[in-house]
């Protein structure tokens, strides 16, 4: 190659080219077929998306904002906001939708926009092109999803070792699993709304997340004074709405919670931790009936808030359903203790072993306090309805927890067959084969109908509990000692409910089996006991469904009586107990204060 | 591995036996990591390219330690024969970095430093030629520090489209509808993306 | 040359200036930000934009068109507006891609600015970061459409409010060492 | 005035209209054509029209001083006169023009004229690419003008005439075209045509990516369309010119716009596949080979 | 007799400008007495904008660090993040990294080879190879889901696997290419004209071309043999064959030469990636970005672009946002320094001849 003759005829050689035919696109006449991933505008699937705004969150541009939609409302799991695109912010990078907790947020194939107008840029994918549903492109499914979809696995007990004692069969979250637990989150905090709470989930999770503990801990102690509790046994609906759990495991909010409130060991820790702001008292004095979830938390609340609390229970160690009836291996004694001694240090007075109605009345409580919260809960079983039932060997489950819980000894035989399917009965059953019982639990439904929860269920059957679904008790047979021997039940066929409710069991006539028993247990329920009202206070409250009907702070038809927990709402778990005590101790206070005035 | 990393050996050896006060370490294969004091640079830098034949400069950067109040010049020099690039740090204090230039080495040197000191103010004495490189008519504060808030900048500075006041936020939008009472020690975690 | 038309004539006459103006878009060869790299492709053999008349032109005295391809830094908007001065009337602008909408990918950015029109009018916007040929193709199209309507008044809309401009842009250029505009 | 007179005024109207058309016209056509070596389709046939409709059609609003003004004007002048004195057709009196015992000289200067006024008007603009263009361009023309001044010297020794008319007279029939009687001359007008002509490798000129488009630089809107316009007919003149030169001149305007086409080609293909020189690359190139084979052409009729 | 001196401003707004710079010249006649850059004309300040970004949100700012090229930018950041946290990439990964890469490698020598011809007044040449680039633009687009700015290679592997049938169609337009290889030559490396305007034009001494920062093919057009892809190789560059071509002259013509080997040799490692492509995974996933954390620590990575070694200087101080990133192009050192050493003496016209053959990018200059 230099400059020669062949290098200037060189060149000529081009021209061939005029003979052969253009390669040009001739766009707009003819269109190239963008590719199957290409990143054009962005669609939204109004439907999938829940508003959690994510999008908003991880686009550097700040091109998305969260807005409201006519036609779109708000609802348990979904903001009713969706995303709005900036497209003069836009650079189309897709982090947005890789980080779509739903997947509804897709870009497509479209992306010519030419205007004049400046000021039409603003978007609302799915809204102002429904037609890009079919167009989408660059979608991100969970394989692509950046988001972290399987849940750090919580570590337990093998469930061949869990039935020898009554140690705790979670073990909770090392530090390094809890961080890395916690950075699945994606703090939209759609799960608060679910929760009774409204615990500041996203803000606790976040602080863990950055390896704040102590300050995820005052997070949760400031509306929750039994987070350690909720962190073993709550039954945590904030995680069935998690954002993430749409494609994957929800975040485990419990466990996160449980992790930071184990990371203070004990109460004089806690108090260091909390530091509570204790306001000087007031002189102003509230009663609380019952040491239950909601008993305490309006106790400590109105405590800090410089109130005289004082607590009536009228067993001998506080706590209530929490106490009497978890069973120690899923909420130990010592964290009861804890929990209950560090209310105790901040100024909660509780009188054990009184019982109101018994050893003083709801109108002394009354004359003494200027409120009164009543938080009894449900202790009265409902009875199984069967032939015998009151035969020896046919137990009530709350009665049978109860008294284990205390370290008394019930004689339950080697073979129990439980009936219901809640928590109280897969509790039941647990603690039964823990005391050496083959255990079979009957349940009128399908497994998955079960309201226990599905880790409960789990769990049970890990450590060898017989799950017998669709089955209907028929009666008890005893034997000539008048003591329970048999459980005779027949199968059930599902049927569509005409009413459209869920299905219902149905009776497959003549397919009856006897199973052979030593014990039954009962567990499909419980009530309240309301004798300890007089008549006259009975008369100006109102009770519904044998719960006592509340308004918004709590407050009954009685000014001075406010209830809260399992007689005040329907949900029956601690957490919503627990709102209810957080809830009373406003009202409490604003009853008080406004009656001063 | 000792063995692959015998000529970075060789290298932080001859380093530390000629400059003792430099901390030297060896952060993987073909690097060298050096922490100086601010006055040996020069001499370090002389002795690496007239003796040990790190003939090729391949950067220089700053990192501002705001926390620490002081500004890190960081030198990478290379050796063409042996492949193996030497990190030189050295920090200089915030409030007044001086150092003299080090241009007589590289003469592309000179680029570098008339954006250091565009960019962080750093001084470089004996340089002459630190005039605008990037910017024009810049005032206040060099751009990069990280006192200098660009967001804040920018917003006062340039105009913004309007049609996006409109634009709620997802966490108080649920706490309105819940009713949730967020304190003030947990709303600095209510952000996402902390600082 | 000042002839009087009559109305008619006058109307054969803009027909003519709108087509010949619509097919022959000379586009000022300045590469002001990054969508730049999109302009060569749709110049070339893949596009051919010459198809639609649309061409580079080396100075700005000859161009019609400028092209803001993108982000436009504080030192470059003092030539942009230089540069979109010395253009001769009939000129279009035509901002490429989000940066010149609302800031784009720089909205925080201390060196560049975020609404091109508060500084020099504009024409067509194309939506993209940045945007593909077809997408620029389609500006053009629409910048077609809009001489065609004789709705192009960017110039105009200039000289008019050229005060309201200068102030815009005297706010963020500093030394201000420009001739007036004066035509 | 008798019809000959009519039928001259007639030809000094259509003469520069059809220069113009068919300037304008290649000009499209050579678009096409670099289009489709480039292996794309290029515009429309008459964009070159729209371009210039459009030019002069923008308000020109720079004022860089008289010359300014003038320039193009001296241009198209110089082209448009230019193109009197060039017989388009053979023997015929509406497209003989002026032409006249002389001309060939004439031309010379007339040629070189609207170069000068460009680049005074240029030179006035103030923009330093400008000047360099002219710089660039005077030297190329003292490049080109030396082997095209030889060849045309050359014919005239050999042909005795001065006068483009008698030179296409000498030319009847296929093998007495002048290509054929001094292929040397034409080998070095031919040389020297494309550096006229302003293509790859001598377009040093307008070279727009090392001095922004040069002399043009500051022209825009009507000044640009007058420089079209001028180059459009100048460039059609030229081809005329070498047609009836060397190529024989034509009797019909089908022949005169084959020949010249074919002819202009020549410059275009170079242009399209080729790159630039630099000026001094392109000066010394004019000053070799092509003023060697002028000189030789000239030993052949003097010697 | 001493001729006066001009001043000529080369830019910002001017055809032969590569990018948006501007070069201020002092002439007499057609010779540069001196030459000055003046860059800052795309300062958009990325680096600033990263420190107030997560380490992934800085991933669609990177590409554009360098337009024409982007891919090597997302690979520094990448590897300097892989780097400081000591994350590994699987090898199927780093296979298709190869492949972006040197497909980016042949884009944009595709669109130096325009700007080159362009800059003498070749215009075919850039129509050509504009025109052509456009079919590794339509790869890209396969991949990546976009043409220009890619945003596909991320740290702990690449951003979406191959979609189907992808090799065949890589494989087809690297036949496509060596096809038009050949008339590129015709019309640009064979050509007289070409060789006459680069020979001699543009010389780096060999000597100081080590001291004066050269790289890349500047540096190997000077006849000394350095490649980062084989001094210190990165991804899977030890595994593939290829030479690393070297030019002896240190001028423009050496310079086309080294790039013009280095396309063929390209093409040939495009087609042993694709040969030797391993299955299994093509991303180790970083943790929910949202809540991404990079320890502390420090790390200088280099990776060879098209025009010479590109490195990244990346700190993190533990937190969600990078302390410090901080690119070098091979552009800051060839598009001020250099260029202003080398275009003394040089003829006006050479300018953005000279300024194509350094591949000068002013935006990665100012960033």
């Amino acid at each position: 190659m230099a400059f020669d003759i062949k290098g200037i005829l060189s060149p000529f050689k081009a021209l061939n080219q005029m003979g052969k035919h253009p390669h040009t696109v001739k766009f707009p006449y003819e269109e190239k077929v963008t590719a199957p991933r290409y990143r054009g505008l962005h669609f939204n699937d109004l439907e999938e998306c829940i508003g959690c705004g994510t999008c908003s969150t991880i686009c550097q541009n700040k091109a998305i904002d969260m807005i409201n939609i006519e036609g779109i409302d708000p609802s348990s799991g979904d903001t009713g906001l969706r995303p709005r695109v900036d497209n003069g912010r836009c650079c189309w990078c897709a982090l947005c939708v890789e980080v779509c907790p739903t997947g509804s947020l897709s870009l497509t194939t479209d992306y010519i926009y030419v205007t004049e107008d400046a000021d039409s840029f603003l978007w609302t994918p799915g809204v102002d092109n429904p037609e890009g549903k079919e167009k989408k492109s660059f979608v991100s499914d969970s394989e692509h999803s950046l988001l972290e979809y399987a849940r750090v696995p919580m570590r337990e007990l093998e469930g061949s070792e869990r039935v020898k004692s009554f140690a705790e069969v979670v073990l909770g979250y090392s530090e390094e699993e809890a961080r890395k637990e916690a950075e699945r989150c994606i703090g939209c905090g759609i799960c608060t709304d679910n929760c009774p709470v409204h615990m500041h989930i996203p803000e606790y999770i976040n602080a863990i997340a950055h390896g704040n503990d102590e300050d995820a801990i005052r997070i949760i102690y400031d509306n929750n004074p039994l987070g350690e509790t909720c962190g073993k046994v709550c039954t945590r609906r904030c995680e069935e709405i998690c954002a993430i759990s749409k494609r994957g495991e929800p975040v485990a909010i419990r466990w996160l919670k449980r992790y930071a409130t184990e990371r203070a060991a004990n109460e004089e820790m806690v108090k260091e931790i909390v530091n509570p702001t204790i306001l000087p008292p007031n002189g102003h004095s509230v009663g609380i009936i019952g040491a239950g979830p909601s008993g305490l938390t309006a106790a400590y609340y109105l405590a800090m808030r410089g109130f005289n609390v004082e607590i009536y229970e009228s067993k001998a160690h506080a706590g209530g359903m929490i106490m009497y009836g978890i069973p120690k291996y899923r909420l130990p004694l010592d964290s009861i203790d804890k929990q209950i001694e560090y209310m105790e240090s901040i100024g909660v007075k509780i009188h054990y072993n009184t019982m109101v109605g018994k050893d003083v009345t709801l109108e002394e409580l009354h004359q003494k306090h200027e409120a009164v919260f009543v938080g009894i809960g449900f202790e009265k079983p409902y009875s199984i309805g069967l032939t015998n039932e009151e035969a020896e060997g046919s137990i009530q489950a709350v009665n049978f927890l109860r008294a284990i819980n205390s370290d008394k000894h019930v004689e339950i035989g080697d073979k129990v067959v439980v009936i219901g399917g809640g928590n109280v009965a897969i509790d039941a059953a647990r603690v039964s084969r823990r005391l050496g019982a083959d255990v079979t639990i009957l349940y009128r439904r399908r497994v998955q109908d079960m309201p226990a929860d599905w880790e409960e269920i789990e769990g049970a059957e890990d450590e060898g509990v017989h799950i017998k679904p669709q089955a209907i008790p028929l009666e008890l047979i005893t034997n000539e000692n008048g003591r329970v021997v048999a459980i005779k039940y027949a199968n059930a066929e599902m049927v569509p409910d005409p009413k459209g409710g869920r299905p219902r069991p149905k009776i497959i006539e003549g397919d009856e089996h006897i199973i052979e028993t030593t014990a039954v247990i009962g567990a499909i329920g419980q009530e309240a006991d309301y004798s300890f009202i007089s008549e006259k206070i009975k008369s100006q409250i109102e009770i519904k469904r044998g719960r006592i009907v509340v308004n918004e702070s709590q407050q009954t038809g009685v000014e001075w009586l406010f209830a809260g927990g399992d007689i005040a709402n329907n949900r029956a778990d601690a957490i919503s107990a627990i709102a209810d005590g957080f809830r009373a101790t406003k009202g409490i206070e604003k009853f008080i204060l406004n009656k001063e005035n | 591995m000792e063995v692959k990393l015998q000529v970075e050996n060789e290298i932080l050896d001859k380093i530390k036996h000629t400059f003792h006060s430099a901390e030297v370490s060896i952060p993987r294969k073909q690097r060298v990591e050096v922490k100086l004091r601010n006055d040996l640079i020069h001499p370090f830098l002389a002795y690496l390219k007239d003796t040990l034949g790190f003939k090729h400069l391949s950067h220089i950067s700053t990192v501002d330690w705001l926390e620490e109040n002081e500004i890190e010049l960081v030198y990478i020099v290379m050796n063409y024969d042996n492949l193996v690039e030497v990190i030189a740090k050295i920090r200089l204090d915030r409030e007044k970095p001086e150092i003299p230039t080090l241009r007589e080495f590289w003469p592309q040197i000179e680029t570098y430093e008339r954006e250091i000191h565009e960019m962080y103010g750093v001084n470089f004495l004996g340089h002459g030629n630190l005039t605008d490189f990037i910017l024009e008519d810049w005032e206040g504060i060099p751009p990069m520090r990280r006192d200098f808030d660009t967001v804040k900048y920018a917003k006062e500075t340039y105009f913004n489209r309007p049609g996006r006041e409109d634009a709620q936020d997802v966490r108080t939008t649920i706490t309105k509808k819940s009713g949730e009472e967020i304190p003030e020690l947990a709303k600095v975690y209510s952000v996402r993306h902390l600082e | 040359m000042e002839v009087s038309y009559d109305k008619e004539s006058r109307k054969i006459v803009q027909a003519i200036e709108r087509f010949a103006r619509k097919h022959s878009l000379w586009v000022l060869a300045y590469g002001t930000g990054c969508g730049a790299i999109e302009v060569p492709p749709t110049m070339t053999s893949r596009y051919d934009a010459e198809r639609f008349g649309i061409r580079g032109a080396a100075t700005p005295r000859q161009a019609d068109v400028l092209l803001i391809t993108g982000y436009l830094s504080v030192k470059t908007l003092k030539r942009v507006i230089r540069t979109y001065e010395q253009m001769q009337d009939p000129k279009y602008v035509i901002g490429f891609g989000s940066c010149t909408i609302n800031g784009g990918m720089y909205w925080d950015s201390y060196n560049t600015i975020k609404l091109l029109d508060m500084y020099i009018p504009v024409d067509v916007y194309i939506n993209g970061c940045m945007p593909r040929p077809e997408a620029v193709i389609s500006g053009f199209i629409e910048l077609q459409k809009v001489i065609a309507e004789g709705k192009a008044e960017g110039a105009r809309k200039y000289k008019e409010n050229l005060d309201w401009y200068r102030a815009n842009q005297q706010k963020i250029i500093h030394n201000w060492n420009m001739p007036d505009y004066n035509w | 005035m008798d019809s000959s007179t009519w039928l001259k005024i007639l030809g000094y109207i259509i003469t520069p209209i059809t220069a113009f058309v068919v300037g304008v016209t290649y000009g499209g056509i050579v678009r096409v054509i670099t289009a489709r070596v480039q292996n794309r389709f290029g515009p429309p046939i008459t964009q070159n029209f729209w371009d210039i409709i459009k030019l002069y059609s923008k308000k020109t609003a720079v004022h860089h001083g008289l010359m300014q003004h003038w320039g193009p004007v001296f241009a198209i002048t110089a082209s448009v006169t230019s193109l009197f004195f060039i017989p388009v057709l053979k023997d015929s009196p509406l497209w003989l023009n002026n032409s006249f015992n002389g001309d060939i000289i004439f031309l010379l200067y007339m040629m070189v004229f609207g170069s000068l006024g460009m680049a005074l008007g240029a030179g006035q603009t103030g923009n330093p690419n400008s000047a360099i263009g002219v710089a660039r361009g005077l030297a190329l023309m003292v490049g080109y003008e030396v082997p095209f001044v030889l060849a045309l010297v050359a014919i005239m020794i050999q042909f005795k005439t001065t006068s483009i008319a008698e030179l296409m007279a000498v030319q009847d029939g296929f093998s007495n075209w002048l290509i054929f009687q001094s292929p040397f001359a034409f080998i070095a007008a031919i040389l020297a045509f494309l550096g006229m002509m302003h293509y790859a490798p001598f377009d040093v000129t307008f070279a727009p990516a090392e001095i922004a488009s040069g002399p043009a630089s500051e022209f825009g809107g009507k000044y640009l369309a007058l420089m079209q316009t001028s180059g459009s007919i100048f460039t059609f003149a030229k081809l005329v010119l070498f047609t009836d030169i060397f190529l024989g001149g034509a009797g019909d305007l089908v022949t005169l716009i084959v020949k010249t086409f074919l002819l202009y080609m020549i410059p275009v293909l170079t242009g399209i596949v080729n790159p630039r020189y630099r000026t001094e690359q392109a000066i010394t190139f004019f000053w070799k080979w092509p003023t060697v084979f002028g000189i030789i052409a000239i030993l052949i009729v003097v010697l | 007799m001493r001729e006066k001196e001009t001043t000529i401003y080369l830019g910002p707004q001017h055809p032969g400008i590569t990018g948006n710079m501007m070069v201020k010249l002092k002439v007499t006649g057609d010779t540069i007495v001196s030459a000055e850059t003046h860059v800052g004309y795309l300062h958009r300040a990325f680096e600033k904008l990263m420190e107030a970004r997560t380490w992934l949100q800085c991933f669609p700012i990177v590409c554009r660090i360098c337009v024409p090229e982007p891919d090597p930018n997302e690979e520094n950041l990448s590897r300097v993040i892989e780097e400081i946290e000591g994350r590994e990439v699987p090898e199927r990964a780093k296979y298709i990294r190869v492949l972006v890469l040197e497909l980016s490698r042949l884009a944009t020598y595709l669109l130096w080879m325009g700007g080159q011809s362009g800059s003498m007044g070749l215009y075919t040449m850039p129509q050509w190879t504009v025109g052509d680039r456009d079919y590794i633009l339509d790869l890209f687009e396969q991949l990546t889901g976009g043409r220009v700015y890619h945003m596909y290679i991320w740290p702990g592997g690449v951003r979406r696997d191959l979609p189907e049938g992808f090799g065949d169609k890589v494989l087809k337009v690297m036949d496509y290419l060596e096809k038009r290889l050949k008339d590129y030559d015709d019309l640009l490396f064979n050509n007289a004209l070409f060789y006459k305007r680069a020979k001699g034009v543009g010389v780096i001494d060999k000597a100081k071309a080590q001291e004066w920062g050269v790289v890349g093919a500047p540096l190997r057009g000077c006849g000394i043999k350095h490649d980062v892809r084989i001094d210190e190789p990165y991804e899977v560059y030890d595994k593939l064959n290829f030479i690393v071509p070297t030019y002896e002259g240190g001028d423009v013509w050496a310079r086309a030469m080294v790039r013009r080997q280095e396309f063929e040799q390209s093409i040939s490692i495009v087609r042993q990636v694709i040969e030797n492509m391993p299955g299994g995974d093509f991303y180790n996933k970083i943790p929910n970005p949202l809540n991404w954390r990079v320890p502390p620590g420090d790390a200088y990575v280099k990776t060879e672009s098209a025009r010479g070694e590109f490195g990244y200087y990346a700190v993190s101080d533990g937190s969600l946002k990078p302390r410090r990133v901080h690119a070098r192009g091979p552009a800051y050192v060839h598009g001020v320094s250099l260029l202003e050493r080398i275009l003394q003496g040089a003829n006006i016209a050479d300018v953005s001849f000279i300024m194509n053959s350094l591949g000068t990018c002013p935006p990665e200059i100012e960033r």
